[in-house]
């Protein structure tokens, strides 16, 4: 679309500021949702400042005040804190900034919430390991409380025991510390020797799983056991491709596709629209039979071959450019 | 006076593991009064003074000191605080444990000041300075107040620490050998500044193994052998040889030492120059020769002692060992060409406080000891027990810590490590620090018994040292060489006159 | 020639003691020229705001670095006092001054265990509170088996923890001074300029503080000479636990929960910032003032590069490079320097 | 009586020397009870994968202590590169020995800058290894500009890179030697055996070693005994930044990708093995043979624990406990303990 085509006041390229107000940014998940907001933005002429918390919940709020001083007309709130948040985010929306959040619940009607629904990407997954497994079997679970998104995503593996029996949980275990694969894989490792009848890993966080992946190599496992994932990246294909792998399925929203819904929603805002107040991303089930058949090697063929992985339909009125679009 | 003890120890024990050190110590001292202890490196005087001043803990016996109405109360400090307090103050053998290096000298001077419980809260940085000038002034010091003590030499900084002691008005002053690195200037001072303080009724242990302070200052004097206590004088006039041997436990025997000369030189200076705007030194060592170069606390021995061995680098000049070329870059250079040196301060630039006697021994001829880079523990060991022998080093095993050894004792393994090997030039720069007068007969017989195929320089503050061990006395002031004397029939004035002020003036 | 001496030493001295300020007056005047609003009472609040967390803990480590030790539990202790004042308010429904007692407490207690362990057992002083710090790592983490505490949260034993953070509590956070400006000054930052102000204060000013120097530089001697030196280590050891601990609590004032993810980068931040102090007027030592200027340099820094939209990685890189070639500087020039 | 002490006093020296030894078979035997299939050949293997790369940091880092230093820069180093190895494969589509040759010249490259700055340039070792520290976290990720390394990964320019892993270099992670059974002994626990008897013998029986530690003791006595100080002591900081960058090859090799990670967790367990390794032998000081026992102690530790089902948290805690309580016992016992 031409710039003229748009509404005001994308009108005018460069006429609109607006920035990204991070809380976490290290690893890749970020860093593609990052290059998502870039390519959006730059797609729609916006002047994009990046501010970058560092995981410091605190300076994140005092960011929000920093962007307002800035003078943007837009803010995009990507993770945090619901209680450190919320206030900032409502000072945004007195001083008339169109705010929108992604990841974190600022309780805010004026706010709209992106999201990239983490109980359904569970959910796929889960059913995937059903379905490949049947309704009962051994499991391992790597989960570290406390985190927004695995808490969300705990939720649904605990309806799930609740739902068949027949699932038996077998070991909890679950590390953050760095680098994370690495650690986990020393847990997972472990729990296997301890365990050795686990039939099925579910690693709702692809660097868990990808731990649980060297652990299983390592104890030789790999024939015998599944493993069920959340997120995706390049890496994360090669290694449900390799011969015999253990990582059966993975069910992903594509970061970049959620950094360009987080834009277009506050565009829409700006422009005067409503995307409504949940914008949720919906997520894919990647299997490894899929990766394989289709010839994915990496996210760029993901996106080719996949379409529903690479575009999400969200936040997309006529005169919003697409940033795929060559 | 006399009679009337102001502090008393009775039957004090102590023992270190398994070993008895004190077996049941006995003293009185008077008010008024200055009680020099004697005794051999290692007889345990220093541990006698620990446990009166709290560091340590006693084994057994009693202390009491004379409290307001001089009755005598029991006195048991559990910490230095308390002995403070109480009035009995120390002065410790180790000088840096009586300063602390980071801060400035008037901190320094008020220390115990700062620490008490009676001073104000507020450190007011002009009071502090007001009142370490009046401490400095009775001490004549005349340091600048805001050096850091990391800065002075170590004569400056134990004056610093003995200042701090006489400004607190004691009860009983201690002093553990507080001239080892004074020089007879500084310590005369120090003698009249005790004077005044026997006059106004103090009670002062006086430790020390230099006869002159003895002769000097002694009321009384108690002589201490494997810790009990092996004698006591007080009858005037004392009888300094009976002391010494009740120390020793047996007579000591003075040989005239016969100067040789010496026709091989091995080491020859031609106008060196170590500091800035000195004149230029020139000399010549021989073979078989011992000599000394004497002259008062900061005249540059060491400055010249560390220029020989490569510490340092000359301003200008030639140097020439074995008739080449000696221009060390490093102290590595320096023992590679067979120069060694004993440095003084053996606590900063000796003792390596994580090894024990044998590997502080070995230490700078691992290259010696070593088949392709790994050490030969049993050449090693040998060289250790040798050397141990060979000194007369009090302790258990080779395989001690350098912190269980009395100061004397650490002080002959410095010597025995720089011994171990052959030498061509063998420089010791204050080596008879702390060692006790036997001792010091025995360590100068070695070197000259051992003289021969190398030359020997010896950098003493005290002229007693330099006449017992030297062929020659060269005398130095002001960075230069003023002054040269063959040991024998040695015209004392003039040497002195020499130390003291340089040729000019005694010319005059 | 002599003269020419003189000068170029008066120059070097110039160098340290002034280089360091210079040098942030220099990226002051940098960002203020190339980021577009830099320069405002805003900014100049927002970048101590940033900083007053790790600039609270960097004051309480520089108290331990005076007395020749090293704290590496004071993040962990911060986290634990956030996570303790969450729990108070939140699980047993206190209020805040229960919580915020709760947190000195913690502060106080951690840090006498600390001293304990070094003074009387001897334990050195990097292994004891490392050993501390993973202690409370994990023992912050089991009354609510991992989970942040935030109100209306599941507890263990499947109850719902209905408290709240209660308001006065959360003023500590989000109060504003007016100072000129209305809303101005957070009492983050007032409780940072204070706390500075006192431990510079104590350390420079009165004889407990220059004994804890002389205990630093020889503790033996400091000893001889009557200070009771276990006390003054045990007392480093407390005021760096409380100082964390009311970093702590500036945490869960601002967060306005127990987040267990939150204060992960405290540690370090703190550490540099007491360590850039040592270039500070020159003083090649630990120094207050100078972990006070640290701080805030790590806190412009920051906030100019953000300004100028460096990436995150980029952030560290230049702070990295910054921090060696100030200590350099320093250091190289001074000619002393050895902790 | 007499005969009594001495009893005493030899108990309390074996309970010094051999106590820590004790708690490790105690805590061995206590899993092996408690935990079935604990006690294995593949267990025993595996607790020794497990800590290989933090224990050949530990390895690296007890050089500096011995030398009287430290180094805040192995994790980074570690990480820096493994990203190295990645990009040089996955980018620059080179083979093993180019990516191992490279991630050895970071080690050496970091080692002499750490070096020369705490000596020549005399910044305090903390304070340059910190700076060094957020410097490497930042600059390992410009290339990529924060993307972790994979074969297939999106360039910043856009481009595509089509390097992969070579499998000799995967082979470094992932081969096993047999050793009585087939396929036991994987290869990063045998460099870190080899490692860690190569670091012992030096330290302890070559003559290099043994001046190592003259200089930690006392830099200026082990001057005048003629040791090139300078020269030992930025030797220190290579041996740590080349273990750093051997621990980041295995890192590298396990991962099969270049993982974007601050490698702070690497830091902090490498030094509680180093410094548990004070205790072992009531050594007291920095040694090879303690940091191994250390590294493996809390792999015996991590390993029990887990496949008792103990959650994370309880871990740190424990591990925290039991460091403190091992050390307690040791430095109150043996009444040295000072670094
Ligand atoms: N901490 C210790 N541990 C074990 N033994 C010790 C310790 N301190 C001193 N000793 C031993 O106690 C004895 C007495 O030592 P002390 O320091 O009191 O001697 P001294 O009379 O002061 O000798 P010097 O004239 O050499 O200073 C010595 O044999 C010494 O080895
Ligand atoms: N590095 C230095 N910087 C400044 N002054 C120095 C330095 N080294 C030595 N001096 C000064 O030079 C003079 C000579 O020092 P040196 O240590 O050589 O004296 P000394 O005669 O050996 O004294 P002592 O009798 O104490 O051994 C002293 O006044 C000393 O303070
Ligand atoms: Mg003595
Ligand atoms: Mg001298």
């Amino acid at each position: 679309a031409m710039a003229q085509d748009k509404p005001a006041p994308f009108d005018k390229p460069g006429a609109v500021k607006i920035a990204l107000v991070r809380y976490l940014s290290t690893g890749d998940f970020f860093q593609a949702y990052l290059s998502g907001v870039e390519a959006q933005a730059k797609a729609l002429g916006v002047d994009l400042r990046v501010l970058d918390s560092r995981q410091d919940a605190a300076l994140q709020a005092d960011m929000v005040d920093q962007a307002i001083a800035l003078g943007v007309q837009g803010i995009i709130i990507q993770h945090g804190l619901t209680e450190s948040m919320k206030e900032a985010a409502q000072r945004a929306v007195d001083a008339g900034i169109k705010v929108v959040a992604f990841d974190v619940n600022v309780e805010n009607p004026k706010i709209p919430q992106i999201e990239q629904s983490d109980r359904d990407l569970a959910r796929l997954a889960l059913e995937q390991a059903i379905k490949d497994n049947g309704e009962s079997w051994k499991a391992g679970y790597v989960y570290v409380a406390g985190i927004a998104p695995l808490d969300r995503r705990n939720e649904t593996w605990v309806d799930f025991k609740k739902k068949y029996a027949g699932i038996n949980e077998a070991a909890m275990f679950g590390t953050l510390d760095n680098p994370i694969a690495n650690s986990v894989a020393n847990q997972a490792r472990s729990v296997l020797s301890a365990n050795p009848d686990i039939k099925v890993m579910f690693a709702p966080y692809d660097e868990f799983a990808k731990g649980v992946k060297i652990a299983v190599d390592e104890a030789g496992f790999n024939k015998d056991i599944k493993i069920y994932s959340a997120d995706i990246s390049t890496s994360d294909i090669a290694a449900m491709r390799e011969p015999d792998s253990a990582w059966a399925a993975t069910a992903a929203t594509n970061p970049a596709v959620v950094g360009q819904v987080s834009v277009r929603a506050l565009a829409q805002l700006l422009a005067g629209e409503d995307p409504g107040h949940n914008v949720i991303v919906p997520p894919t089930l990647i299997t490894q039979k899929d990766l394989i058949d289709k010839d994915i090697k990496n996210m760029e063929d993901l996106s080719a071959k996949l379409p529903q992985f690479a575009h999400a339909d969200v936040a997309m009125p006529a005169w919003m450019p697409n940033p795929n679009a060559k | 006076m006399g009679n009337d003890a102001v502090f008393r120890v009775d039957g004090l024990r102590k023992s270190f593991g398994h070993i008895e050190v004190l077996g049941g110590v006995s003293l009185d001292l008077h008010a008024g009064e200055v009680t020099v202890l004697m005794g051999a490196n290692g007889a345990g005087k220093s541990t006698l003074v620990k446990i009166i001043s709290g560091v340590y803990e006693r084994g057994g016996g009693t202390m009491s000191l004379a409290g307001q109405d001089f009755a005598l109360q029991d006195f048991a400090p559990k910490t230095p605080a308390e002995a403070i307090r109480a009035g009995v103050v120390t002065v410790h053998q180790n000088i840096n444990d009586g300063v602390v290096a980071d801060l400035d000298v008037a901190t320094n001077l008020t220390l115990d000041r700062l620490s008490g419980s009676g001073a104000p809260t507020l450190f007011n940085p002009g009071r502090v300075r007001r009142e370490a000038k009046a401490v400095a002034d009775r001490m004549e010091l005349t340091i600048d107040l805001k050096a850091r003590i990391s800065d002075l030499s170590l004569a400056d900084r134990q004056m610093v620490a003995i200042a701090r002691a006489m400004a607190h008005q004691p009860k009983v002053l201690i002093l553990d050998e507080p001239t080892s690195s004074l020089s007879s200037a500084e310590a005369d001072r120090l003698f009249a500044l005790l004077d005044r303080l026997r006059e106004q009724g103090v009670a002062i242990l006086y430790i020390s193994h230099r006869m002159s302070d003895i002769r000097r200052l002694a009321d009384r004097i108690v002589s201490m052998r494997d810790g009990v206590i092996s004698g006591v004088f007080d009858r005037k006039p004392l009888d300094y040889e009976g002391a010494v041997n009740a120390m020793l436990g047996r007579k000591i025997h003075l040989d005239r030492i016969v100067a040789r000369n010496s026709a091989r030189p091995v080491l020859t200076i031609e106008g060196l120059r170590i500091a800035e705007g000195s004149r230029p030194i020139s000399l010549t060592l021989g073979d078989g020769e011992v000599v000394a170069i004497t002259g008062l606390v900061g005249v540059g021995k060491t400055a010249l002692a560390e220029t020989l061995f490569g510490v340092r680098k000359p301003l200008s000049g030639t140097m020439v060992l074995n008739g080449k070329p000696y221009a060390p870059g490093s102290t590595g250079e320096a023992i590679a060409a067979g120069v060694f040196l004993v440095a003084k301060d053996r606590g900063e630039n000796g003792i390596v406080g994580d090894f024990n006697i044998q590997e502080n021994i070995s230490l700078p001829f691992h290259k010696r000891m070593s088949r392709l880079g790994v050490l030969k523990r049993r050449i090693e060991r040998a060289t250790a027990r040798r050397q141990i022998q060979e000194l007369g080093i009090v302790c258990r095993s080779e395989k001690d810590e350098m912190s269980a050894l009395s100061g004397g004792n650490q002080q002959k393994v410095m010597v025995a490590r720089w011994m171990s090997q052959a030498a061509r030039l063998f420089i010791l720069d204050e080596p008879f620090q702390g060692v006790d007068i036997s001792a010091r007969r025995d360590i100068a017989a070695k070197l000259r018994a051992s003289a021969n195929g190398r030359a020997t320089l010896l950098f003493v503050t005290e002229l007693d040292e330099a006449l017992e061990t030297a062929d020659r006395i060269l005398v130095m002031s002001e960075q230069t060489i003023v002054g040269e004397h063959r040991n024998a029939d040695i015209d004392l004035e003039r040497l002195l006159a020499e130390v003291a002020g340089g040729p000019s003036q005694s010319a005059a | 020639m002599s003269s020419g001496w003189i000068e170029m030493a008066a120059a070097r001295d110039l160098a340290i003691r002034y280089g360091f300020i210079v040098l942030l007056f220099g990226l002051i005047a940098y960002f203020a020229i190339a980021a577009g609003g830099f320069v405002s009472p805003q900014s100049a609040v927002f970048i101590f705001q940033s900083v007053a967390i790790t600039g609270v803990l960097a004051l309480g480590v520089t108290a331990t670095l005076v007395v020749g030790g090293f704290d590496l539990s004071i993040g962990s202790v911060a986290t634990s006092a956030m996570m303790a004042a969450a729990y108070v308010m939140v699980v047993l429904e206190q209020n805040a001054v229960v919580a915020v007692t709760a947190c000195l407490a913690i502060g106080v207690i951690v840090g006498l265990i600390n001293g304990w362990l070094i003074v009387y057992m001897r334990v050195p002083d990097l292994l004891a509170t490392l050993g501390m710090m993973f202690l409370l790592v994990g023992l912050q983490r089991i009354p609510t088996e991992g989970r942040s505490i935030a109100t209306g949260m599941t507890m263990p034993d499947g109850s719902v923890a209905n408290g709240t953070f209660s308001a006065a509590f959360l003023a500590l956070g989000r109060h504003r001074f007016d100072f000129f400006i209305p809303n101005l000054i957070p009492v983050s930052v007032v409780v940072l300029l204070v706390l500075a102000v006192l431990i510079w204060f104590f350390l420079e000013y009165t004889r407990f503080g220059r004994m804890m120097y002389a205990v630093g530089s020889n503790e033996r001697a400091a000893e001889l000479a009557g200070a009771p030196v276990k006390a003054y280590k045990i007392w480093a050891y407390v005021i760096s636990g409380v100082f964390a601990s009311i970093g702590g609590i500036l945490l869960a004032a601002r967060l306005g929960r127990g987040d267990i993810a939150s204060g992960n980068n405290l540690l370090l931040d703190a550490v540099a910032a007491a360590l850039i102090g040592y270039a500070v007027l020159g003083a090649a030592k630990p120094n207050a003032f100078g972990t006070a200027v640290g701080a805030v340099f790590v806190g412009v820094l920051l906030q100019g590069l953000t300004m100028m939209n460096a990436p995150y990685y980029t952030q560290d890189f230049i702070k990295g490079v910054v921090l060696v070639v100030a200590l350099v500087f320093t250091f190289a020039l001074s000619g002393r320097g050895k902790r």
